[in-house]
């Protein structure tokens, strides 16, 4: 039997708009308690998955549960490794300034408040796929 | 006798929204629910596609779901008109029948 | 105006039972008449009273249930449907040998006849799926 | 209230692959149950629709029931128009040669052997689209 | 080689569970582990003993029940998962003051921890959805 | 070190496989599966886009998926190669890690 490493590195691949489906919504229910088990988490946004990232979301009109804010309190489950991919932003009309702020407060560094997101292009994503050990796509 | 259109997908996910376009007729029209607001963003890829069709059919944005996903009026193409849901129900109502482009 | 309304995906995974809900209560509030709610494919999952959805979130099958009620409402779940998906009632349950039902106050199972049935005496039939 | 007419056309638009996902084997169960209804019926192929008609399909290595022979059987429902668009056949690679013969009986014609489908192209399904009261989407 | 497999859509109305039936019986024929199935969103509706599909076709829940038994698998449902969408065993029922229950043999309902803990434990995980 | 990816949705209908093939590595493969498959139909207007990535990762074809959807192994474009189910389990542990494009 293969040897298990003591520690893993999880990316959750995010590529669907917020509320049309649950798969937002229930990817951020496994990050939330993944976020116990101290392996390396990691975020990618792309394709429509950008979408769950817009500021000022509004969901009274729809009915729905707004779990938009949970994505501000990751970093205090040391989740602080957000991908946001450019490409995707462009095709869709977006950029950054559309986006909440999430940051989080860097211990090593006298607690400031750091950017959470980290903006790639399509080439810097496929590499931050290709460096983790366990993909969970949403 | 003309004809409501619905669609609920990004059209950067599916095709739905692109086939709806190139099956609809003049004078009817195409409301974008759930996800498929997105596809009204302005400056996006789809943009300049879903606009070159106002002149047969009147599109139309269901505001609830623009603003379930951050968007606001002036974010979408020029020309698109809103409805809540009531305004759904009259378009529905106002229309000889009703295609969901699933 | 009479309207039949088609819902093709279950609650909570597709926001179609979300949208053709708020539809139907727009359809009442303009006076409208609704001739049916036909639940097919996963749509028949709306149906089930086992739900417990978080206490933070809507329960969709609640609010189908009570607007059934208050408003007289025709929610019939595709039968064929049901069956491929686990969604049975007191006489479904009897019939196929099964220990229990799942079925939720308001809804009713019955054959695709009653979809097709919607067809013709609604002026419009608008469908919510994925 | 309105008044009902006493026939009224019902299309069917199928516009997704078999197999990947169940709506077009439950958009037949609903044609089989609505041809007792005495309307009028017609069924549309259109995007990915066009591969539910694909001839020689074998299902015994995914182990999902082979339902594509009960196309063929709708010609004695009375299920006699299906229209198929011609740009979606072509974006895929597909000629009608591809798509298994769909016949019925004409009984004013002496029972001569009939081809159901009928090719159309893109303004041609808007326009059938636009002729029908019932529109059922898969 | 451990594998793990994560089932996120119900049985027919997609294929993710069929596709990823095939493969866990492929799994085993190759004389891998399996260390547990995971069945997530829509997935939890494969763990239903109430589905009756028509006699013709393959009945999916049987299919994981008896592969489940017949090599001591450990398929798991998610609760939160679960209890939006109604699956219930006979714990929850009572936990949630519902009549009855509808788990299926051989499925059990836990947290997403265990999601978590089999792509740690697994040498590969392998995902079949929508 | 290389990745498997899989795509089971149809190009003509969803971006997936589209996106998939924009972030594969030297050295991965791309293995099409349910409805998927019918983007390796040859002739088709996806054909030449995924014929283009053959340089950069092999493409696989899950033959029963194939076969289900009334195909043959020469439908499909040139070099994509054919597993079963056994063949898929093999190149899963091939790889080093199995993304789903979803």
């Amino acid at each position: 039997m293969s040897e298990q490493p003591s520690k893993k590195k999880f990316l959750y691949i995010n590529r669907k708009a917020p509320y049309g489906t649950i798969y937002a919504l229930e990817s951020l229910e496994v990050v939330l308690i993944g976020a116990a088990f101290e392996q390396e988490v990691s975020l990618a946004f792309l394709d429509d998955g950008v979408f769950q990232l817009m500021e000022g979301q509004d969901t009274t009109g729809v009915g729905m549960k707004n779990f938009s804010k949970t994505y501000r309190a990751l970093g205090d489950y040391e989740v602080r490794k957000f991908y946001v991919e450019k490409e995707s932003l462009a095709e869709r009309g977006l950029s950054v300034e559309n986006l909440m702020p999430v940051t989080y407060e860097d211990e090593d560094d006298d607690y400031a408040e750091k950017p959470s997101i980290i903006l790639v292009d399509r080439a810097e994503m496929a590499k931050v796929i290709a460096a983790n050990d366990v993909i969970l796509s949403f | 006798m003309s004809t409501l259109h619905t669609v609920n997908k990004s059209p950067f996910e599916r095709s739905s929204l692109a086939s709806c376009l190139a099956h609809v007729a003049q004078g009817d029209a195409v409301l974008l629910i759930e996800d498929g607001v997105t596809g009204a963003r302005r400056g996006s890829s789809f943009a300049e596609a879903l606009h070159a069709k106002s002149p047969v059919c009147a599109i139309y944005i269901l505001a609830p779901d623009l603003a379930a996903r951050g968007m606001k009026a002036e974010d979408v193409i020029e020309g698109a008109k809103f409805v809540d849901y009531g305004g759904f129900v009259d378009l529905v109502a106002e229309k000889t029948r009703v295609v969901a482009w699933l | 105006m009479r309207f039949g309304i088609v819902v093709n995906e279950g609650p909570y995974t597709h926001q179609a039972s979300d949208s053709a809900y708020q539809f139907a209560k727009a359809v009442l509030a303009r006076g409208h008449e609704i001739f049916r709610v036909f639940f097919y494919h996963d749509g028949v999952n709306n149906g089930t009273r086992y739900t417990v959805p978080p206490q933070d979130d809507r329960n969709l099958q609640k609010l189908w249930s009570e607007l059934a009620e208050t408003h007289k409402l025709d929610l019939v779940v595709c039968i064929a449907a049901a069956q491929r998906r686990g969604i049975l009632d007191a006489n479904e349950a009897k019939r196929q040998g099964k220990d229990g039902d799942n079925i939720a106050p308001g809804f009713r199972i019955s054959g695709l006849g009653q979809l097709i049935e919607a067809g013709i005496q609604s002026d419009r039939l608008v469908t919510f799926g994925d």
